[in-house]
């Protein structure tokens, strides 16, 4: 299954829907989306991952690179999922130590640091 | 002792096709419904390196998957073609060697996320260049028709 | 240009798997929705039509599928172990006679099949042994991630 | 997908409901069923195909022996289908001459030679 996108605004926040399956061969346009986000000033990021099916490490690399780059901002880039077979690749990886991981988008818009 | 071999091109598309055979052939082994999600990942980490690889070093060999159903384990195997340095015993750090900067960070994380998921792992390589070696225990009586 | 190859042990259980990657591949190269089934069809005929000759010469060789994205083609080559008779044009002829009774009812019904379905079909032969090449058009902008 | 098979009798007929892919793998189970129906004294069987996925040449080969075996003892074979795809391959094979086709199990019970 291919990657779906899709944007919306929350406040000052800006949601990015992701479905499908973040790999190797999608991951570079979820990369674009994000690039493009911050390009575009909106450094403050949600990423939902609930229609994501399978995330592999080039997608948690295209994540953390994000991070970095909302970060250059002092923005932030927080991630919704509620898959244990996704959040399993963050606790392996560490990167559960890395990204604030909600439960929900409105609990994700509600957080502050 | 059934055998499914797979050969492609180095294009982080087929990575999606390896993913495919080696869950499909894994469950029709007998492979455990829960731990083909594993498998799935495994293969693709296994194989997105390899095409990694195969990519910088400017390689153009088929990067190569081998489903092999022993009696008890599931094996696959993921071979590139990238020779390792000789003595090298640690297959990760000749990985990430051949990467530079952002590469060598995602080589790792592959590699990261592979032992995180795999229990009988072994990184090693033969006369074409580096194999990932893969197994699950499979079901005794495997899936009939 | 990208190619994935297949190589399978011959079990009528890998046929599906033959089928699914074919489908799979396919579709990432652009062929058209309405024509997977076809493609899935065909596939799985050359492959159940290879995998009987190899039981029945007790061949232990693996079946062969190869896939290749050429500009405006998908071509789909099924290759299989059993040497042809020696100029022998007509590749339905030699698969039956190789064949006994019913045997030879299956070939030939898989052969009708494939040819039912395939415009641009070739069955030959190779220095392994019968080649089925079947190719199919491709959208001229194949599908993007 | 795997092949399931259920059979029930509807008046002096046998239905056998078929889903899933009839292919080179799973032939032989379809087969074996029909062996058995006709070996018990089933001969006058339905083979109601809408569940069918996929069928490929070995699957016509197993209904081309059950219709035989039926034959042998003056019975008959019927089958249910309404799918194009799968029409189209008896058709291919000349075998919609040969088997007696119909778009529901009401009508192949209420059909007579
Ligand atoms: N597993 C990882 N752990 C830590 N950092 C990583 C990991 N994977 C990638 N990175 C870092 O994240 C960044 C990857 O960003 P990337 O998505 O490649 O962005 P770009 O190429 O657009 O700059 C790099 O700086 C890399 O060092
Ligand atoms: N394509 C075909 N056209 C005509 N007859 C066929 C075709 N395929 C198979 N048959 C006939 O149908 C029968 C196949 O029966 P089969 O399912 O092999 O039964 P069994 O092996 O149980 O006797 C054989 O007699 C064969 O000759």
């Amino acid at each position: 299954m291919d990657l779906s996108l899709s944007t919306r605004t929350v406040g000052d926040r800006t949601v990015v829907e992701v479905g499908g399956e973040i790999d190797v061969y999608t991951a570079p346009k979820l990369r674009e989306q994000l690039v493009e986000l911050v390009n575009e000033g909106h450094y403050h990021l949600i990423v939902d991952m609930e229609g994501v099916d399978f995330l592999d490490s080039t997608g948690l690399g295209v994540l953390v690179g994000g991070l970095k780059r909302v970060r250059a901002h002092e923005g932030s880039l927080r991630l919704v999922c509620n898959q244990e077979r996704i959040l399993k690749i963050f606790r392996i990886t560490g990167l559960t130590k890395v990204f604030p991981i909600h439960s929900s988008v409105d609990e994700a818009v509600a957080a502050t640091d | 002792m059934a055998t499914v071999e797979l050969r492609f091109s180095a294009l982080p598309e087929h990575v999606r096709t390896a993913r495919l055979v080696a869950a499909a052939v894994a469950r029709r082994a007998g492979v455990d419904e829960s731990v083909l999600d594993e498998v799935r990942l495994a293969v693709g980490e296994a194989c997105s390196r390899a095409v990694g690889l195969h990519r910088r070093s400017g390689i153009d060999d088929a990067v190569r998957v081998t489903l092999v159903e022993q009696e008890k384990r599931f094996l696959i195997e993921v071979g590139d073609g990238v020779p390792g340095t000789a003595g090298t015993e640690n297959g990760s750090s000749r990985a990430i060697d051949g990467a530079s900067g952002e590469d060598a960070a995602e080589a790792a994380m592959g590699l990261a996320v592979i032992s995180g998921l795999v229990d009988d792992l072994d990184i090693g390589s033969d006369e074409n260049g580096g194999v990932v070696r893969m197994s699950w225990p499979v079901a005794v009586h495997p899936v009939l028709p």
